[in-house]
């Protein structure tokens, strides 16, 4: 009886939540403020062609840093809740599934090469490149191909930071010209394809890490 | 050119990521010379903003509201160098606490790093967006820390942490969400003038959505039930970086939007806040009393302290006594609380115990913790000339002059309370120990550090009319 | 009524669905599952609402790129503490006694 | 009614059914799988909204990546608790 009432209780404080939620929406004016036209009429000194991409790495480019930030901390979160030295050898996986990831995989790299470049004029960009990157090395590890992870040397420590460190480091070279990230119109577009440069591979390995490091232990009784 | 704004953030962002670099367990001398330059720049903006007022710092160059602005006042001003203040010598203290080079210190020093730059860069920040990524690099390097010690425990507590900090981002999110929808602007500077209290339903829905989703990661009562495990099971420095710093973050967030931004819609939710407030001294307080652990103690102490914080809001007035009192409990209550955890693992350590009834003994043994500890009460118990003094007594000023007795005879209540668990420790340490317990020597720059922040939350007292004129400087 | 409206009304519904499902579900795996529809759901607010008069709005939309990459390594490292607590305690869920 | 409206109900619909049934069914592999259904059905949704930059992300890091962690999880899980029965 409880139970039912509890849900029931439940059921209708959600319903009436959603319900305010949409109906608070419906009745909202125009805003005041209308950042589109900003983000127009700035194109031209941004760097870049894509407004997405002029926002993610120049307009808001300081809440990218930290973002990178925010996942490298999860991936050191990670590695910190692990508790294994040393990964299992990877399980050998059929062979026309390694036949397929052995094909698939530079192409992805190939894709994921793509998409960096595009980002600056059409949708795309380091973040969904790196995604690919990262995608492959998921692909190569399932097809016990790459192992897992344990603890990163040194190489793969420096692969992983390296992204967010070319951000800091040129971050921090442009305060001496007058703010965090205020790139020279005439470099903006070099700077931020450096940077989603280093993004792109480093983000791959992030998220490759973020599933290398978590399915080492899958399905082991230590 | 060296603008201290954009260092303070920048500076442990590289740390950390040298710390990464370095590998696992390495990285404390950086991070103590780092930490020492930091508090110079954090000084250095202090003096600016007495000097010249409060001022911003263009990100990119834009300007708000198309790009990201930093602001600095006298209020983030003053939580920068309480900030670099306590993390200094915790560090000092941390890097002899895990010279046994423990599982937890493997990640320490760039998680520190990276909790630092986002508790910097979370002061700073003046556009609610950038402050929902600052939220998140602070609560994900906050878990990472409590999690490092990998105990079935620490990670129970861990997770309980993150899901109540990732609500809490996720709601506050949403709020964004709304304002944005709203206003078109998330940029503190452009919404204050637009938000009056004719706001339409969305903007009030979007304000509580932020207050609530900010309450649960301030741990304030009843939303306080994530605290007491993690603070209570991580390491000892950690606790004291988190319970001295990052749950003031996010009530320094709720206290700069209600003063800034949404002041004609937050009077309403002031009396409730004052009330939650109030139990929380209660229900802390309580628990406090209760527990056998002693670093439990600690923690639900800090689960009642939280709640001198929330009196603020219903005595919130243009003569800015509560904003004072408010801000001077965030610090002293910091400090004596980095004091305390401090001064608890260094105990820990020598007794190889976590109970209450381990401490029997160490009056004798380490009298220099000991007296720490005792400090650090002092403040806690609100007496004269201790930083808890003055907040409490600006609080009870505050309380008589708008004529609202009852939060009188709660911070009253409050500093008895805080009296009886602080001596149910010291009683507990006088006793003397069994013959045949065990005792291990302890590092003494662990027992100094301890001591020095507990002798600074002590004299804070007699510095209150410098740190409130930097409070006015830049508001 | 935009297609932007329709698109923020489900996400402020999924929102209220997550949130429920993080309050009331114990097993861990399906708390992480609910606080990834209630992210979902504020991103979609954040984008619907802005764009209900139709019209792209790159600012929001760069907002919730940086958002989908926080969630999910927020998710990692949820199911890290989740499989971790897992192997040291055969437990599913948190339990209400290793509070003290 | 036009009918790119009614498609944008008709889709919002489904990421209501979806999620729902991500977060009721009672066997944990269903709901992850569920939940990529789910992830696939906001890449259409992003695409509808006009931002393609979101829809790749979420195909690929939201369904994809997200997805992939959560079988890998709910799979580790399982061979767990089977090898200890």
């Amino acid at each position: 009886m409880i139970p039912l009432l509890k849900r029931a209780a439940v059921i209708l404080a959600a319903a009436s939540f959603a319900g305010a939620l949409v109906f608070a929406m419906l009745d909202l004016p125009a805003p005041g403020v209308h950042l589109p036209a900003a983000v127009e009429a700035n194109m031209a000194a941004s760097g870049v062609a894509h407004p997405v991409t002029a926002v993610l790495l120049n307009f808001r480019g300081y809440d990218t840093l930290l973002e990178v930030g925010v996942l490298l901390l999860a991936l050191l979160g990670v590695l910190a809740v692990g508790a294994r030295a040393t990964p299992p050898a990877p399980a050998p996986g059929e062979p026309v599934k390694r036949m397929f990831a052995r094909l698939a995989a530079p192409l992805m790299v190939l894709v994921a090469v793509y998409l960096l470049w595009a980002g600056a004029i059409q949708p795309g960009g380091a973040f969904q490149a790196g995604a690919v990157l990262g995608a492959a090395a998921v692909l190569l590890h399932l097809t016990g191909i790459l192992p897992g992870w344990g603890a990163p040397g040194l190489r793969l420590r420096a692969g992983l930071a390296a992204g967010f460190l070319i951000f800091l480091v040129v971050a921090g070279a442009l305060l001496a010209q007058g703010a965090v990230l205020a790139y020279p119109p005439a470099q903006a577009g070099r700077l931020i394809l450096l940077i989603e440069a280093g993004l792109t591979v480093s983000l791959g390995l992030i998220l490759a890490g973020l599933f290398l490091a978590l399915s080492r232990d899958s399905g082991d009784e230590a | 050119m060296t603008d201290p704004i954009a260092w303070l953030i920048l500076l442990p962002l590289f740390w950390a990521t040298a710390a990464f670099l370095l590998g696992p367990g390495r990285g404390a001398r950086l991070a103590i010379a780092a930490l020492l330059a930091q508090c110079g720049l954090a000084l250095q903006l202090a003096a600016d903003v007495i000097d010249g007022g409060a001022r911003t710092h263009a990100v990119g160059g834009w300007g708000a509201p198309l790009g990201i602005d930093l602001a600095v006042g006298g209020l983030s001003a003053l939580m920068l160098v309480l900030t670099q203040a306590i993390a200094l010598p915790l560090a000092v203290y941390a890097r002899a606490y895990f010279a046994d080079g423990a599982p937890a210190v493997r990640y320490f020093w760039t998680l520190t790093g990276f909790l630092l730059a986002g508790l910097n860069a979370l002061f700073l920040a003046a556009d609610l967006f950038n402050l929902y990524v600052t939220l998140e690099l602070v609560g994900l390097a906050a878990v990472g820390l409590v999690a490092a010690g990998g105990s079935a425990r620490q990670v129970a507590a861990a997770l309980r942490y993150l899901f109540a900090a990732l609500v809490g981002s996720v709601m506050y999110l949403l709020g964004v969400a709304l304002i944005y929808g709203a206003h078109g602007t998330v940029s503190l500077q452009t919404l204050a003038p637009l938000v009056d209290a004719r706001a339409p339903a969305a903007v009030w829905i979007a304000c509580g959505l932020m207050l609530a989703g900010l309450m649960l990661k301030t741990a304030i009562f009843p939303f306080h039930y994530w605290l007491p495990p993690a603070h209570g099971g991580a390491p000892a420095p950690v606790s004291a970086l988190l319970s001295a710093l990052v749950v003031k973050a996010s009530f320094y967030l709720i206290l700069r939007l209600s003063l800034e931004v949404f002041a004609p819609l937050a009077a309403t939710a002031a009396t409730a806040l004052g009330l939650l407030g109030a139990a929380a001294i209660a229900w802390g307080s309580w628990q406090a009393l209760r527990t056998v652990h002693i670093k439990m103690l600690v923690a639900w102490s800090t689960v009642a302290q939280l709640g001198y914080l929330f009196l603020v809001f219903p005595l919130l007035a243009p003569d800015g006594l509560a904003l004072q009192a408010g801000v001077m409990q965030a610090i002293a209550h910091g400090l004596a609380k980095a004091a305390m955890f401090a001064a608890v693992g260094v105990l820990m350590l020598a007794t190889g115990r976590d109970t209450l009834e381990g401490l029997a003994g160490v009056a004798g043994r380490m009298p220099l913790t000991l007296f720490a500890f005792g400090l650090a009460g002092v403040t806690l118990m609100g007496l004269p000339p201790s930083g808890g003094f003055l907040a409490k007594w600006l609080l009870i000023e505050a309380a008589l002059t708008h004529g609202q007795w009852g939060w009188v005879a709660v911070v009253i209540a409050g500093g008895l309370l805080a009296a009886a668990y602080v001596f149910r420790v010291l009683r507990q340490a006088f006793l003397l120990a069994p013959a045949d317990s065990p005792f291990h020597p302890v590092p003494r720059s662990m027992e100094w550090t301890a001591f020095v922040l507990a002798t600074a939350s002590m004299l804070l007292g007699l510095q209150g009319v410098e740190l409130m004129s930097l409070l006015a400087a830049g508001s | 009524m935009s297609g932007g409206m329709i698109f923020a009304g489900a996400g402020a519904v999924l929102f209220t669905m997550g949130l429920v499902g993080v309050v009331l579900i114990g097993p861990l795996l399906r708390r992480i599952l609910a606080f990834n529809v209630m992210g979902s759901g504020a991103f979609l607010v954040l984008v619907g609402l802005a764009q209900r008069d139709g019209g792209a709005d790159p600012v929001p939309q760069a907002m919730v790129l940086t958002g989908i990459v926080v969630a999910v390594a927020s998710t990692a490292l949820a199911l890290a503490l989740a499989r971790r607590l897992h192997r040291l305690t055969g437990r599913t869920t948190l339990s209400a006694t290793d509070d003290d | 009614m036009s009918t790119s409206l009614a498609f944008d109900l008709l889709l919002a619909a489904a990421l209501l059914w979806s999620a729902w049934r991500t977060l009721a069914t009672p066997d944990i592999f269903r709901a992850a799988i569920l939940f990529i259904v789910f992830g696939l059905l906001l890449t259409l949704a992003w695409a509808r909204l006009a931002a393609p930059d979101i829809a790749l992300a979420e195909a690929a890091i939201g369904a994809g990546l997200t997805g992939a962690l959560l079988l890998d999880a709910v799979g580790a899980l399982r061979a767990r608790r089977d090898s200890a029965l």
